[in-house]
């Protein structure tokens, strides 16, 4: 039985608290419309509401998670259908939303991480006169990925897709005034467009070959489709994810997304709008799973991304920079994971759910060390931070062991299958599980680096740094996060429970083994990497400027020469072609009427001499009408 | 005789007079190769009118004698009155209005 | 034929309301200004009348009238609408009022009088109506070219230092295709005669009873087309859009941009496709080419620009590719997205025009490089602009988007590479904008703007209204699209085309994108 | 043979004097007005002159009006009265009462009217200054512009050849004189006399031996006769083509087609701006209207044969009027090559050789002779130290200081440029339409570009009074007498009611379009 007919007709039209779903996404975008639009008068209690708007969403992701388990798993798919959006010829879009396994999983994560992130944004931003501001765009973006999760169909889908792309541009452009900052967020944006616009033709594939742009319609129509039709639109998916999950080739934007407030670093750019292509992968199994080419090429993105990324969070000195790179490694687990097809799609989707945790954790304490420390970045900088910051080190830490893969972490639990999937994949696969080996071990040398680097070793301080424990509004919700970093993934892979729930929309995975040669030659490598890093920063010194390092570490701090071949293929040719353009219109396009008209006064200027006053001359001219009347007469009669 | 020639005449001396336009610079002698081409098509009118048995042409004729008078009468005034302002009656003096 | 006497009043409101607002005292500009607002609002309500009185279900015109006018030339003065016809007057009459807001100030020191340009915009708002309520294809034709004329001074009298040069080009532009479009209309007329004894111009009859061969439809269809390409304005005919838009005041842009270009457009909708349906098989390729260029021709030539206003121009140069896209795209998708895309686009370049003209008018200068910072202090100007641009970078959730989307749609669904290249116009907007917006908005406040005022009432009077509207319709674009559906349903059958069907056929079921309960 | 013809009885001719009464009319007050000047005292003169002239004119036309639906031929067939004839006559006598208007102004210029003081005084003496001083006025230009009007009148009624070149003489060599008669710059005045008599007696001659041409293949000069002479008989090619040619150029000439035109500029920028209206409007007409019966009634047989001539010289006439007007620096040599321009549309109402070419032109000619006349009438109102102000240059600014006129010339300018809602439009659109029904598209295609290059050149003025400032020491508008306003009032009245209502007159049109055979 293919995945596709498995989805089909296993849809329920939504009943009791089913009918609140939309509240979800209405609550916390009623919270935006009011704080942006309310102006200052709201800037007392703005933020209040803000997390209050998230907090009530959460509420009902939660009530509907438990009514969701109390039905039988196979009706466990909602759709509550809420208007007719767009109805043109044989052509309808409704606006509805689905409510299933996979959607509860992410309305969790998202509602919840938000809520977290918004408490503790309550604290983080308490200076900023903005802080209304930030709110607003915060709540616009859970509305907006929400939406994303929800939609019924993919129309709806790239209206959450796009609407994540805009909340993600205002908060990485917050502080407006920083030219950095409005620059990064106008690459994150047009880099996402681009990725943007595969999704965009996939749509418009979709529509073409199936009439419709619902997931049913469309999982339905699968097994009467032709391949190459199916790995087009799986290709065109896969670079929509690549925008948005800053995969290979369309990474670049990530790093630079940094520029935004900590808090956003977090929830966007670690937790939940970076993972919408893992979502958007996932979701689209059915097609995926029928789309070998496709589903090949995730995979090797994945891949490619895994060692990147690590690559490049070993090289930075600034700590979110490095932990970017850290996000764009781990997405890539993921992307491997759902790129391996049934048999990883939960796998991708649990590593995702954990790493939501453990890396908003990390962000969180990286937050907490930035406001400790005046707002600097730079590692080499920190240092010996442990004694001034203790729980912020201590989730922190917890963290770490979660994000490296140390049992019983919850990394380990949701890292190690998707290598040992990858290993039992067949063909080729061992290269991945080679690769997401050797990656284990870089992950566990970059993070303990930046462990090291930070709340080890002297202080490297600079001289107006005065640290101190953050305020309890940002430590709460990081040890709540650390709690999550310790124990969800156990919770969700141990007896294979998450694979489970999912196998209703993502297939049956096969139950993990924590056993196998591959965990423990994993677990070695972890270790070495670990140990080195110690090696390195906790026990050497950390020279207060970057050593000038091999081929590999400089090209690594230029994130692996990302931004120069995008400025080389993209920017300079294009602003060439816009100079050229400019040049063309205004001297050849809008030449050319000019030049007539001067053409033409030129010509009349010279026609006036004929005009010269002598009678006779006239007289002439007559004479030679006459001829030409003459000729033209009897030219006709001939 | 035949009309023939004559016409073959009037229309020399309609372009003796059209040539006469073009190349005399004297308003009055331009004036009169104008009559003269008047005059060439009073002698067609004629001809005609012998060839065809008709007495339109001929009748014509007379009609055309009288417009050249007053066309006369009303030339002569007009080149009078140019060149007394002028002191010419040279018709290429007269290119004030050009361009 | 029973009567409807609605549209007319609609016409003659507007025009009395210029004629009355030419008669005030000169001396009292502000009572000028007053009664001119009252009649445009007036214009307005009526055009919600005629709105809720439309019926969405019924297909062809409604609110008919016709009566006998130049019988010499088979002329008569016939009005109806159909619902493309009725979104773009309902488009024109929001705009007026609005721009009369946002230009209060416009006239108030220029060389020509308060009451001339408020009353200069009343008569365009004539105009406007008119061309779009006609059903006959000369009186069309004569509001079509009588526009030129209170546009044309409206730029002249009331623009920037170049606005002499602008009207003459944009006159002389609009005249030349005009003209061309006057020769195919005589010969359609012509036709009409040897045909069917009598000459006409219904639109009606001539689109059902008239048989061209399909030389003659080329050559018409060629004389209406450039008319409409040169409106529109298409690749490579639009150097007159970034000239005039860039000298007239920023309520006339609006006014020239938002609607007249339209008729363009919607030109080549109601009259090229019925009309000439061969010929616009013939050409389709030709022009589909033509507008992909302009799509990326104009946004990259607005990523160039310097001046502000001529930024926007030339991005509404690639937005009327889109459109011409989708009305060619033969599809109903691309053609109700290209209607609806004709309203949006009115409504956010619209937007972008009258708060481009407020910083204008506060700093003194059309030039991007003069500006810096200003979100750091007028953040309320700020926020409107970005909405406004991210409606025209089509931003889902707001109305561009839907147009844009169908209108991709539509045109992929017959012709996929035409699709295809359309679709990196998105990128291209999403740069111009944004390039736009970060030139003006972000970074440290420029010198010369440290002490602006934010948006004042009248200010945010003037651009709310816009802005509400392309949230409404990006959130519920039903509302027009139901209005429009029909009316492409018949434009398609009188071309004889249907949409291609879907590749995959599971029935009628699987042809609504709604999942089944 | 000649003896047969000799021997036939002459028998007195039949006159039907109520027929041609309008003529008879015009040409009596015309001699009355001889007498007047001889018999009446100084003082007097003018006011009787004025009498004369306005009763006959006015009698006249309710003489033309008495005989709507007459068609025959009357005088032995030597005269035609029939729908066209009746239709130019009456255009005629009401475009003459209103350059008639403008011939009686006196308030306009500080010594008087627009004519010399007494044109035999040599310019500049001293004997010139005390005529002017004394305030003698020459009040012999009303008799002389009566016995034009006679001639225009007969002009396009003439059936036959003689009749023709007779009316053509009478009314061309009182229009010689009254060129010749301004009372500012009389040089040019004069000049402008010597060149229009030197060249206009030359045209007369080649349309005389044309004629005579023409009599030697038909026998007859009577167009019926001529016609019928073709139609049955082949050969003498050369009598037949040479006569056709011999004529156009005369009749051509008269109406200012190119290569014949030249004198047109010169002219009209030399004669007192009244004549100028006078001949630019009543000349035309006559003209064309002689040009039309010639063409339609005696040769429409060979039409295949003269139509490319005519298409040559049309395009060529076209082409050189809208070219040279391009970059004229006189209002009133720029209006000149624009009536060539015209002459050229009109062409292309014969060419089509139909009873709507026919009529197409008959309702073009009224309307532009309105439009003319009134521009002209303007021209005369903006005035320096000097006289008329006629450099383009000095009417910069001329909105600011008088919108009213500014905007009365813009309407003129607007109905010659062909705008829709002006009578120009409708003109061009009943012309083209011929043209177009004839099979001659491509012919109107070159007439609409010429068009729309022609908008070029009237803009330019728009530009100028409207868009540019007030030269310091620019010319003044004067406020004229009643005569002036009134025939402003009643151009601009034309203008607009036949641009927006022309049914009735193209009703008359209708009815009017068919010659009498």
């Amino acid at each position: 039985m293919t995945l596709a007919t498995l989805l089909s007709a296993q849809v329920s039209p939504a009943t009791g608290s089913f009918h609140y779903a939309s509240l979800l996404v209405l609550l916390p975008l009623l919270g935006a419309a009011v704080l942006l639009l309310g102006g200052r008068r709201t800037n007392t209690w703005g933020h209040l509401l803000g997390v209050a708007a998230v907090l009530g969403s959460f509420v009902v992701a939660a009530s509907l998670f438990f009514a969701m388990v109390s039905r039988p798993s196979e009706s466990r798919s909602i759709v509550e259908t809420l208007y007719s959006g767009i109805s043109v010829g044989g052509f309808s879009i409704p606006i509805a939303f689905r409510i299933d396994p996979l959607t509860i999983c992410f309305l969790l994560l998202i509602t919840g991480v938000g809520s977290l992130i918004h408490i503790y944004s309550v604290g983080y931003m308490e200076h900023d006169p903005n802080r209304r501001r930030f709110f607003g765009y915060l709540n616009l973006f859970i509305a907006a990925m929400l939406v994303l999760v929800l939609a019924d169909n993919y129309a709806l889908l790239y209206v959450g897709w796009e609407g994540v792309g805009l909340a993600s541009y205002l908060l990485i452009g917050f502080y407006q005034e920083r030219p950095s900052a409005a620059t990064a967020a106008k690459k994150a944006f047009i880099v996402n467009r681009v990725g943007d616009l595969g999704l965009f033709i996939a749509i418009m594939v979709m529509f073409v070959t199936f009439g419709t742009v619902s997931f049913d319609g469309v999982f339905a129509g699968v097994s009467h489709t032709s391949s190459t039709t199916l790995n087009a639109i799986g290709l065109l998916l896969l670079l929509g994810a690549c925008g948005k999950s800053a995969q290979v080739p369309l990474q670049s934007w990530l790093l630079d997304a940094m520029e935004g407030p900590t808090p956003v670093s977090a929830l966007i750019h670690a937790a939940t709008m970076v993972t919408a292509g893992v979502y958007l992968v996932a979701r689209s199994g059915a097609i995926f799973s029928a789309a070998s080419i496709a589903l090949t090429a995730v995979a090797i993105v994945g891949t490619v991304t895994l060692i990147f990324g690590a690559v490049i969070g070993s090289a930075m000195d600034d700590i979110k920079k490095a932990l970017a790179g850290s996000t764009m490694s781990q997405i890539g687990y993921m992307i491997l994971g759902v790129g391996l097809g049934t048999k990883g799609y939960a796998l991708g989707i649990s590593h995702l759910l954990s790493h939501g945790f453990f890396k908003a954790g990390l962000f969180l304490g990286a937050g907490a060390v930035m406001h400790a420390m005046s707002d600097r970045l730079d590692m080499r900088r920190f240092g010996g931070l442990r004694k001034f910051m203790p729980i912020t080190s201590t989730t922190f830490l917890l963290a770490y062991l979660a994000i490296i893969g140390i049992p019983p972490f919850s990394g380990f639990f949701t890292k190690d299958p998707i290598i040992d999937a990858a290993y039992n994949s067949g063909g080729y696969g061992w290269i991945y599980g080679v690769v997401g080996q050797v990656t284990a071990g870089l992950t566990a040398f970059y993070m303990t680096r930046i462990v090291a680097m930070t709340f080890f070793g002297p202080k490297r301080w600079e001289e107006d740094a005065h640290p101190h424990e953050a305020p309890k509004s940002m430590t709460i919700p990081q040890i709540i996060l650390a709690v999550g970093s310790v124990g969800l993934g156990g919770l969700l892979m141990v007896g294979n429970r998450l694979p489970h729930f999912l196998a209703p929309i993502v297939g049956e995975a096969e139950a993990p083994n924590y056993l196998s040669v591959n965990t423990f030659v994993t677990l070695g490598l972890v270790l070495i990497g670990a140990g080195y890093g110690w090696y390195v920063y906790a026990r050497n010194e950390v020279p207060l400027l970057a050593p000038a390092g091999g081929p590999l570490t400089v090209a690594a701090r230029k994130s692996l020469y990302g931004d120069a071949l995008n400025e080389a293929v993209f920017m300079r040719p294009g602003q060439y072609l816009t100079r050229l353009l400019v040049f063309t219109d205004n001297r050849i396009v809008d030449g050319a009427v000019n030049g007539t008209a001067a053409l033409v006064g030129g010509l009349s200027t010279r026609a006036r001499k004929w005009q010269n006053g002598f009678a006779r001359s006239y007289a002439l001219s007559m004479l030679g009408g006459a001829v030409v009347i003459a000729a033209a007469l009897i030219l006709v009669r001939r | 005789m035949n009309p023939t020639d004559y016409v073959i005449l009037a229309a020399i001396l309609f372009t003796i007079g059209t040539v006469g336009v073009l190349i005399r610079r004297n308003a009055i002698v331009v004036f009169m190769c104008v009559e003269l081409m008047l005059n060439a098509a009073n002698l067609a009118f004629v001809a005609f009118a012998r060839q065809s048995g008709t007495l339109d042409g001929q009748a014509i004729a007379f009609f055309v004698m009288v417009v050249a008078a007053c066309e006369v009468v009303v030339g002569l005034a007009i080149i009078v009155t140019v060149f007394r302002s002028r002191r010419s009656a040279s018709l290429d003096d007269a290119n004030l209005l050009r361009n | 034929m029973s009567n409807s006497h609605l549209l007319t009043i609609l016409l003659a409101v507007p025009f009395i309301g210029s004629v009355v607002v030419m008669l005030l005292p000169r001396h009292r500009p502000l009572l000028a200004k007053q009664v001119a607002l009252i009649f445009a609002l007036v214009t307005f309500a009526l055009t919600v009348a005629v709105a809720l009185k439309f019926d969405n279900g019924a297909a062809g015109f409604q609110f008919t009238e016709k009566y006998s006018w130049i019988s010499y030339f088979g002329v008569s003065y016939s009005l109806g609408v159909d619902g493309i016809a009725l979104v773009l007057i309902a488009l024109a009459a929001i705009l007026v009022p609005v721009v009369m807001i946002s230009g209060w100030h416009d006239a108030d020191d220029a060389r020509g009088s308060v009451n001339g340009y408020f009353a200069l915009i009343l008569v365009l708002e004539t105009m406007m109506i008119g061309v779009f309520a006609a059903t006959d294809v000369f009186l069309f034709y004569v509001f079509f070219e009588a526009m030129l004329v209170p546009m044309y001074f409206l730029i002249g009298r009331y623009g920037g230092p170049q606005r002499s040069y602008a009207a003459v080009k944009f006159l002389l532009y609009s005249l030349l295709g005009g003209l061309l479009m006057l020769v195919a209309l005589i010969s359609l007329y012509v036709v009409s005669i040897k045909q069917l004894g009598t000459g006409t111009f219904d639109f009606t009859t001539l689109t059902t009873q008239l048989h061209l061969d399909a030389g003659t439809q080329k050559l018409l269809f060629l004389g209406f087309f450039t008319a409409f390409a040169v409106k529109a304005p298409m690749w490579p005919v639009h150097t007159w859009l970034p000239d005039a838009a860039a000298e007239a005041t920023p309520a006339s842009a609006v006014l020239l941009v938002g609607v007249l270009d339209k008729v363009g457009t919607f030109g080549m909708l109601r009259y090229c496709l019925p009309l000439f349906p061969q010929a616009s098989h013939y050409f389709t390729p030709a022009i589909l080419v033509l507008s992909i260029i302009g799509i990326g021709y104009g946004a990259l030539l607005a990523i160039g620009q310097a001046d502000i206003k001529r930024l926007i121009a030339y991005t509404s140069i690639s937005h009327f590719g889109f459109i011409v896209l989708g009305i060619f795209a033969m599809t109903s998708q691309g053609q109700a997205g290209a209607t609806l895309y004709m309203v949006n686009h009115g409504f956010s370049t619209g937007a972008l025009f009258i708060i481009a003209g407020f910083m204008i008018s506060r700093r003194g200068s059309r030039l991007v490089s003069d500006f810096g910072g200003v979100q750091k202090v007028a953040p309320v100007l700020a926020g409107t602009f970005l909405l406004a641009g991210l409606s025209s970078l089509a931003l889902p959730g707001l109305s561009s988007f839907v147009s844009e989307f169908l209108v991709l749609v539509g045109t992929f669904s017959r012709y996929k590479a035409a699709g295809v290249a359309a679709t990196l116009g998105i990128v291209l907007a999403a740069i111009y904008i944004l390039y736009l917006y970060q030139r003006t908005m972000t970074g440290p406040v420029r010198e010369g703007i440290e002490r602006w005022k934010d948006l004042n009432v009248r200010e945010i009077l003037a651009v709310a209204p816009l802005l509400v509207l392309v949230v409404a319709l990006g959130i519920f674009p039903q509302t027009a699209l139901r209005t429009i559906d029909p009316a492409i349903v018949q434009t398609m059958q009188s071309i004889g085309v249907s949409d291609p069907p879907p590749v995959v056929n599971l029935g009628s079921g699987s042809s609504n994108g709604g999942t089944n309960p | 043979m000649s003896l047969v013809a000799l021997a036939t009885p002459i028998v007195a001719p039949t006159i039907e004097y109520a027929r041609i009464a309008p003529v008879l009319i015009v040409l009596g007050a015309a001699l009355l007005g001889v007498l007047i000047e001889a018999f009446v005292s100084r003082p007097l003169r003018r006011g009787a002159q004025l009498f004369v002239t306005f009763i006959a004119l006015a009698v006249a036309f309710w003489a033309v009006v008495r005989l709507h639906g007459t068609s025959t031929l009357a005088v032995q067939g030597a005269v035609a009265i029939d729908g066209p004839t009746l239709f130019l006559q009456g255009s005629v006598l009401l475009l003459s009462l209103v350059a008639a208007l403008l011939m009686a102004e006196r308030e306009v210029d500080p010594a008087g009217d627009a004519f010399a003081a007494r044109a035999s005084a040599l310019p500049g003496s001293n004997e010139e200054r005390e005529f002017t001083a004394m305030g003698w006025t020459q009040t012999e230009v009303w008799p002389l512009f009566l016995f034009s009007v006679g001639g225009m009148l007969l002009f396009p009624a003439a059936n036959d050849l003689l009749t023709m070149f007779v009316a053509l003489e009478v009314l061309s060599l009182p229009l010689y004189l009254l060129a010749g008669m301004a009372r500012r710059r009389r040089l040019l005045s004069q000049e402008a006399a010597l060149k229009y008599f030197v060249l206009g007696a030359f045209s007369s001659a080649f349309f005389l031996f044309g004629a005579a041409l023409l009599y030697g293949f038909a026998g007859t000069v009577q167009f019926g006769g001529i016609a019928s002479a073709l139609s049955s008989r082949a050969g003498q090619t050369g009598l037949v083509l040479g006569g056709t040619g011999l004529i156009a150029v005369g009749l051509l000439f008269k109406v200012g087609a190119a290569p014949f035109h030249q004198w047109t500029p010169d002219v009209y920028q030399g004669s007192p701006t009244p004549i100028t209206a006078f001949m630019a409007a009543g000349t035309k007409v006559a003209a064309f209207g002689a040009l039309l019966r010639v063409f339609y009634v005696a040769l429409g047989g060979i039409r295949w044969d003269w139509r490319p001539m005519m298409w040559t010289i049309a395009i060529l006439t076209m082409v050189v009027g809208v070219v040279m007007a391009l970059t004229q620096q006189d209002i009133k040599r720029m209006l000149a090559y624009s009536s060539v321009a015209h002459a050229g549309f009109l062409l292309t109402g014969v060419i089509a050789v139909s009873q709507r070419g026919l009529g197409g032109s008959m309702f073009y000619l009224l309307t532009y002779g309105f439009t003319v006349i009134g521009a002209f009438a303007v021209v005369s109102l903006v005035r320096d130290s000097a006289g008329e102000a006629t450099h383009l240059s000095q009417w910069a600014g001329l909105g600011k200081r008088s919108p009213l006129l500014a905007g009365i010339f813009t309407v003129f300018l607007l109905a010659m440029a062909g705008i829709p809602l002006t009578s120009g439009f409708a003109g061009k659109f009943a012309i083209f339409a011929s043209a177009v029904a004839s099979g001659d598209g491509p012919l109107v295609v070159v007439a609409v570009l010429a068009s729309a290059a022609a908008a070029f050149f009237y803009i330019r003025v728009i530009v100028l009074m409207f868009f540019s400032e007030p030269a310091q020491d620019g010319p003044v508008v004067v406020v004229p007498s009643a005569f002036t306003t009134i025939a402003l009032a009643v151009c601009v009245a034309v203008t607009v009611v036949l641009g927006v209502m022309p049914q009735p007159v193209l009703n008359l049109v209708d009815q009017a379009s068919v010659f009498v055979r």
